[in-house]
């Protein structure tokens, strides 16, 4: 799962696309409009429901269309990436980086590592408790 | 009585006399020897009730968000309890003039769960202060003399703070370092020498107990929220089904949301009922926070939270050159 | 029904016999040295003995989250799916005597009105519970109190007493005494028998009653100051519901799943300021005095009022796991001494 | 239940190569929510479009999905394509099948399976899609202009000349700045008067412009488009109906006070007006001088020389409240004080002087009448050290930064000393000689070879005075000597440092300032004029220092970029915005530190249960950008940003888990 912010790194994932780059077809994109945007709890909601890597992508610091969006997200990103850490989640799971609009080779080459850490990693595994009161199936929220 | 418990009685009592304070934040004497219970005390004539031992565990910081209605309170606070205060004020949760803070220097808070008699139980146990501060034991003609500062929770042996760093009021001598020095984060260590499955394996095994009682939330000083995140309908982000992987969540995103924040007072771990020890969860993004930031928690109340602001030359992401 | 002994040494080949008919549920210790009732895996985990575990058995018979149906598809096309059944036979093994009487007090509620709950009932109707007396009461015990004893029998196919190299049985049951009928078992000499008497004796000479909890009921009030001087420190948490044994409120969601949906219940508490919010936002028990009154004249007063009988079996857990030391028997010993 | 209409286009063959479309059509159909799902060769093309609409129309979609190219490129058509059937436009979605998915893998097995997963993630978000709206604020086409030197004066004649008001706050009697004080300007020696007098009366002349001097800005508030203005217009003592200019009250005034404008060299009086070309050409009376102020009631020389009877002692401030749609910044910079260098003499050495003060000192205008005359003993220095970067570059003294000015002023200076007195000296220290402008290398070069001036590379360690000399005691970096000069007078290139309250004009505007205090742009590169407060523009040395053709070119940047903002009939609100769910937020207010806009403000609200007033986190709608950085810091969850909410992410990541649930574990 990625997390590109809409001005630099969703624009550099266009760019990628528009240079006719090849990278992994493994990530599926999730537009947000600022690396500040990204709440941890997304990070950890995706390992909650099983995905195998995060990538959180923004504008290189001092380009953010915001400003300091991205500087925030740059406290906050590591913290996650420790914290998930040590709760077992490799560190190499979770990438967080600067890719500009016009870093189109930069963002392939992320995505290609990231993919590579993953499947030396292999899927992210989420061991069975001894007992646990798990439900029939996986469960998604009721909105309607 | 200690010389501590009387200072503190008379403190309590001038500054409802004086009108200074509407309540003082206190500790009483608890439904038994080991357990001390908050107090609430409103009037002068009631400071009597007011204890100060070594099971003075609670951190009364919890209250203040609920009690500033009455006025102006004064509270007492251990180095960790004043410091969660202080993050309280830094947060807008309460005025700094509201508060009075008297600071206890602390000698740390026993491990109640040491006390317990080599195959036996805390029933009917009792507990008795020597003049030098020992504590004497007894149980079924069992009777056992212990130094208190040889039998403190795991977070007193490794406190900063035992004398409050702020404070309107310090009473007491600080005292010297604890115990043996024990650094704070080899707890945190160790738990990193274990490869990541390990780790997950532990913890889920730890998340699986969880039956979701928020004793951990509710004792937190800092978990404030109106509605935890847990509570909320939409976005519904954790199921209420207690599985462990909502477990998890719940824990993790509990953590992330008290770096910078924690001060290490250690409840929500004694108040777990199912004994999983999450402050170390806290602890190790107490030891981020420091290394990254520079910053501790609660210690000045004008300063802005670390993830409330960033330095332009904070690291950049790892793996990233150029 | 008669009396049996069982070498400690003869405990686990017991056992292992019984897991050919029975699922076997017994006290097991986990990483970190909690102690707590689960399907037998590993035989070395088994814990007989010592301070009673951190929650009662209840979960065995009303788990936190349980499924009550699957559905699947919309409208006119909806279908719906019981859940997976919940009747096979088990054997809870060192349950102690003021578990195993909440969960008769849990059989009031869920199968002693005219509706009753089927998945509850499969699986009490299941289950044997073979009891063990308590030798070490926990300090905040106090079943003597509410009429119980560490060697009760109420709710127990069989009772074990600890007596140094083997137990004394007592057995209950004819379930029990089917249980009993194996090799493992020997006769009981009347001096096991008396010995089992003279510890339960000591024990409950170390536990004198702290109130008249008969009394209580009837001197329990909607207005009494002893709601407010207790809960004006509670921090509505649930840790005292949740490990309750005989607490049983429960809530009912719905979640949407790739295939269709789930309905299931968990666990609720009326701690929770929750518990009673209505959807446009108002809360009939606002504070937590409310709902200590609410938490207490329950067990108390309106079961009493219903069944005969209270709602609590003074297993002190609530009592323990307080992280602000509310003691309930601080309460009753209040109310019952008319200190409303 | 929504109604979502999933249209997959082919864009030719640059997805339908690669990618499965009807596959991914069909598989959409199944998807929860979806009502509709097609596929078309070009669907941004006018017949795409109409089988847009007609399939809304057909089959009562209440919002679509595209899955062709980047939303980047063709959002805003499908969002007009839908909005021409009434449905609100930000009801659309796009599933970036071509960028990210077509062009980038060539397997189309892969591709297929990962445009679906793409088309899934969009319908999955589009069912908590909400009609946002833009709301049409009206523009205050009056623009308000702070500071009224040559940056000031400059956007001000722009926006006038555009046809729009201005109102030019000065917070000195007279517009002019700092350029009023200089002589000459570097490189072409042009006289600053010359070519500012002009301009400044050109303002005072123009209907278009309202001077407001001796006022300041008290407080802002409201946001692009309608600030709301507060402005102390200081007594000026003169009313200035009736004040003619004749000058007969300073003229007659006993009161001696050192003249600002002189920069400490000359004397002006306590009613006067600071140099003689001001504009407005009328008086002020300096209270903290004047007798009538001092002994109650006394001397009133002037009153009673003014004919028009214009002196109006017991005049009082004046707060105008007033509403402008745009702010220009031309607040200008202060120079650092010399005093504060002991080493080189703490200011008690008179002939230690500052480059404004050599200004004035060679300023026909000036005190001296352009004789340059050391302010000691009034004698002609012969031997004059300049020293550059006093205070810049210099960390310890709080101005990491190059001043940027001082290198060619210093030139201008040697070469004005030669030409005042031709058998002067000059020796001049500097560090680097950064001469970056156009004709600025070749003019430091003339100085160096026809004005005899000698540039020595290396710090100045101390000044002191001997014998009726000043010592100079320095290095020369460059042949590793120390070098002492016997001089006559020293001028100091101090630092240019922000305003002293710049910080506070700063808070006032919701503006943020640099390590250094100078007022921070909103983007280095692309946005220099612009703050990240919407309709606040910068121009001049409140930025960063400048030199004037730099001043003049933005402040006419900033000028256009306001009359850009008045050209629009109304401004339109960002859709896409945060507001706070204020009954859940316990006011911890970490949304306000992280806001990088000021948008968020602690408010209070009534709690319902309570019926008390209540702090809570408020975003002001017309400050917010919608960056969400907010949203990730609230921890109660209570904070939702319109058009990218948490829970539109989360069913993007749900509705993938679901799919996938099962796979890989």
């Amino acid at each position: 799962m990625a997390f590109l912010c809409n001005w630099c790194s969703y624009a550099g994932a266009d760019l990628a696309g528009s240079s006719r780059m090849s990278y992994p077809a493994n990530v599926r994109v999730v537009r947000v409009p600022c690396s500040g945007r990204v709440n941890p709890m997304f990070v950890m909601q995706c390992f909650k429901r099983g995905f195998d890597g995060v990538l959180i992508a923004g504008c290189h610091p001092g380009d953010c269309h915001y400003a300091k969006g991205n500087f925030y997200a740059r406290r906050r990103m590591p913290l996650v990436q420790e914290l998930l850490g040590y709760l077992g989640v490799e560190p190499g799971r979770i990438r967080f980086d600067w890719v500009s609009a016009s870093e189109s080779g930069r963002f392939a080459q992320v995505v290609a590592d990231l993919t590579e850490a993953v499947r030396s990693l292999g899927p992210y595994g989420r061991p069975a408790p001894i007992a646990s009161p798990t439900l029939p199936t996986e469960l998604e929220p009721v909105h309607e | 009585m200690s010389n501590l418990e009387t200072a503190l009685r008379e403190t309590a009592a001038r500054l409802l006399r004086d009108g200074r304070v509407a309540l003082v934040l206190g500790y009483e004497a608890g439904s038994v020897p080991f357990r001390t219970a908050p107090a609430f005390v409103e009037r002068a004539e009631d400071v009597e009730r007011l204890v100060w031992n070594p099971f003075c565990t609670n951190n009364l910081a919890v209250y203040l968000p609920e009690v500033k209605s009455v006025g102006r309170v004064a509270i007492v606070a251990k180095g960790c309890d004043a410091r969660s205060v202080v993050t309280l004020i830094q947060e807008h949760q309460i005025p700094r003039e509201q508060v009075v803070i008297l600071g206890l220097c602390c000698s740390g808070m026993v491990d109640v769960e040491r006390l317990v008699p080599a195959g036996g139980s805390l029933a009917g146990i009792a507990i008795s202060t020597g003049t030098d501060g020992r504590l004497t034991v007894e149980s079924d003609g069992d009777r056992r003399t212990l130094a208190a500062g040889e039998i403190l929770q795991e977070r007193c042996n490794v406190c900063e703070y035992t004398r409050p760093p702020v404070a309107d009021e310090i009473l007491g001598d600080p005292a010297g370092p604890l115990a043996a020095p024990v650094e704070p984060f080899a707890v945190v260590a160790e738990m990193e020498r274990r490869s990541p499955a390990e780790r997950q394996a532990f913890w889920r095994d730890q998340f699986d107990r969880c039956i979701r009682c928020y004793a951990c939330r509710e004792v937190c000083p800092a978990c404030y929220c109106r509605t935890c995140f847990v509570d909320k309908a939409a976005p519904r982000w954790l199921s209420r089904a207690s599985t462990v992987d909502d477990n998890w969540m719940f824990h993790a995103v509990r953590a992330f949301h008290l770096a910078g924040r924690c001060v290490g007072c250690g409840e929500c771990e004694r108040a777990c009922p199912m004994d999983i020890p999450i402050s170390r969860l806290n602890r190790m993004l107490d030891r981020e926070v420091r290394e990254r930031f520079g910053y501790v928690a609660g210690l000045d109340p004008e300063s802005v939270p670390p993830l409330g602001t960033f330095r332009p030359e904070d690291p950049d992401p790892g793996g990233h050159e150029g | 029904m008669g009396a049996a002994i069982l070498r400690k040494s003869d405990v686990m080949p017991w056992v292992r016999g019984l897991l050919a008919s029975y699922r076997v549920v017994a006290p097991m210790v986990e990483g970190e040295g909690t102690v707590r009732y689960r399907a037998l895996t590993s035989e070395a985990s088994v814990v007989l003995g010592g301070a009673r575990p951190l929650r009662s058995p209840k979960e065995h018979f009303l788990p936190q989250v349980e499924p009550l149906l699957t559905f699947r598809g919309t409208g006119t096309a909806l279908a719906v799916a019981p859940p997976a059944k919940s009747d096979s036979a088990t054997v809870i093994l060192g349950v102690r005597p003021c578990d195993a009487r909440a969960l008769a007090r849990l059989d009031d509620v869920f199968l002693g009105r005219k509706d009753t709950d089927s998945l509850y009932g499969a699986r009490r109707k299941a289950a044997i519970l073979v009891g063990l007396a308590c030798a070490t009461p926990s300090w905040g015990c106090f079943c003597t109190s509410v009429g119980g004893s560490p060697a009760g029998t109420e709710g127990l196919d069989l009772l074990l007493t600890d007596l140094g190299d083997h137990y004394h049985v007592a057995v209950l049951s004819e379930a029990g005494r089917l249980l009993v009928a194996q090799t493992a078992f020997g006769p009981a000499a009347d001096a096991d028998a008396a010995l089992a008497e003279e510890q339960h004796a000591a024990v409950i000479a170390r536990m004198p009653a702290l109130f008249d909890a008969e009394a209580v009921a009837g001197k329990v009030e909607w207005e009494a100051p002893v709601w407010m001087r207790h809960a004006g420190r509670c921090l509505a948490c649930g840790a005292c519901s949740f490990l309750c044994p005989t607490c049983h409120c429960f809530d009912i969601q719905d979640e949407v799943t790739a295939e269709g949906g789930v309905r299931f219940r968990c666990w609720d508490t009326c701690q929770f300021g929750e518990f009673t919010r209505m959807g446009a936002g108002h809360n009939p028990r606002p504070t937590q005095t409310e709902r200590l009154r609410q938490r207490v004249s329950h067990k108390f007063k309106y079961l009493v009022e219903e069944f005969g009988r209270m709602g609590c079996t003074g297993c002190g857990r609530c009592v323990e796991a307080c992280p602000v030391n509310i003691d309930i028997r601080s309460v009753l010993a209040e109310i019952e001494g008319g200190g409303r | 239940m929504a109604r979502t209409g999933v249209f997959v286009c082919w864009c030719g063959s640059n997805i339908a190569k690669t990618v499965d479309v009807e596959r991914v059509a069909a598989e959409a159909a199944t998807m929860p929510g979806v009502a509709h799902a097609s596929h078309y060769k070009y669907m941004c093309s006018e017949p795409g479009q109409v089988l847009v609409r007609q399939a809304i129309a057909e089959h009562r979609l209440d919002r679509i999905v595209v899955a062709a190219c980047s939303p980047r490129l063709h959002e805003p058509t499908f969002r007009k394509c839908i909005a021409q059937t009434g449905l609100n436009p930000f009801m659309a979605e796009m599933a970036n099948i071509r960028e990210h998915c077509s062009w980038v893998h060539a397997d189309r097995d892969t591709a297929t399976a990962k445009a679906i997963d793409l088309t899934r993630m969009a319908t999955a978000r589009i069912r908590r899609n909400e009609p946002l709206s833009q709301t049409e604020i009206p523009i205050t086409k009056k623009a308000l202009v702070v500071g009224g030197g040559i940056a000031g004066i400059q956007a001000a004649l722009d926006i006038a000349e555009a046809g729009y008001q201005v109102t030019l706050v000065e917070r000195t009697p007279s517009i002019g700045g700092r350029m009023a004080q200089y002589d000459k300007t570097f490189p072409t020696l042009d006289c600053a008067a010359c070519i500012l007098t002009p301009k400044m009366v050109e303002c005072g002349s123009n209907p278009g412009i309202r001077i407001l001097s001796y006022a300041e800005v008290e407080e802002v508030s409201g946001f692009v488009g309608n600030f709301e203005v507060k402005i102390r217009r200081r007594a000026r003592s003169v009313d200035m109906e009736k004040c003619t200019g004749c000058g007969i009250c300073y003229e007659k005034c006993p009161v001696k006070v050192s003249s600002e404008f002189e920069a400490g060299l000359g004397k002006r009086k306590a009613i006067y007006v600071p140099f003689p070309q001001a504009v407005p050409n009328v008086p002020v009376i300096d209270r903290e001088h004047c007798t009538y102020y001092i002994k109650k009631g006394r001397c009133r020389i002037c009153e009673k020389f003014c004919a028009p009877g214009a002196i109006q002692f017991e005049e009082q401030d004046e707060i105008l409240t007033e509403t402008f749609g745009a702010i220009v910044m031309a607040t200008g910079f202060d120079t650092w004080d010399q005093s504060k260098l002991g080493e080189y003499g703490g200011g008690q050495l008179p002939d230690v002087i500052s480059g404004l003060q050599f200004e004035r000192l060679v300023n026909s205008s000036g005190p001296t009448s352009g004789k340059v005359l050391r302010p000691s003993d009034g004698r002609e220095p012969k031997t004059v050290v300049f020293v550059a970067c006093v205070g810049s570059r210099d960390p310890a003294h709080g101005h990491p930064y190059c001043s940027k000015v001082c290198c060619m002023y210093t030139a201008k200076h040697a070469l004005l000393l030669k030409e005042k007195v031709p058998d002067a000296k000059a020796y001049i220290f500097y560090m680097d000689i950064r001469a970056n402008g156009k004709g600025y290398e070749e003019f430091v070069q003339r100085v160096v070879e026809r004005y005899d001036a000698t540039y020595v590379r290396g710090r100045v360690s101390r000044i002191y005075s001997l014998d009726g000399h000043l010592v100079v005691k320095g290095a020369d970096t460059l042949l590793g000597i120390p070098v002492e000069v016997q001089a006559d007078m020293v001028v100091l290139a101090t630092a240019m440092e922000p305003r002293a309250d710049a910080k506070e004009m700063a808070r006032k505007l919701g503006m943020s300032t640099d390590q250094d205090l100078w007022f921070t742009e909103a983007h280095p590169k692309l946005r220099p004029v612009e703050v990240l407060t919407a309709g606040v523009f910068l121009a001049g040395a409140c930025q960063y220092p400048k030199d004037i053709p730099d001043t003049v070119a933005q402040a006419s940047g900033a000028a256009a970029k306001v009359v850009d903002l008045f050209s629009k009939p109304h401004l339109l609100s960002e859709p896409m915005i945060a507001g706070v769910d204020e009954q859940n937020c316990v006011a911890c207010l970490l949304c306000k530190e992280v806001c990088p806009f000021t948008a968020i403000e602690a408010a209070e609200a009534i709690d319902p249960a309570t019926r008390k007033p209540r702090a809570v986190a408020r975003v002001n709608e017309g400050l917010c950008h919608g960056c969400g950085t907010c949203v990730a810091a609230c921890r109660s969850a209570s904070i939702r940003l319109r058009g990218f909410s948490d829970d539109q992410i989360l069913l993007q990541l749900e509705s993938l888990a679901l799919a996938h649930a099962g796979e890989g574990d």
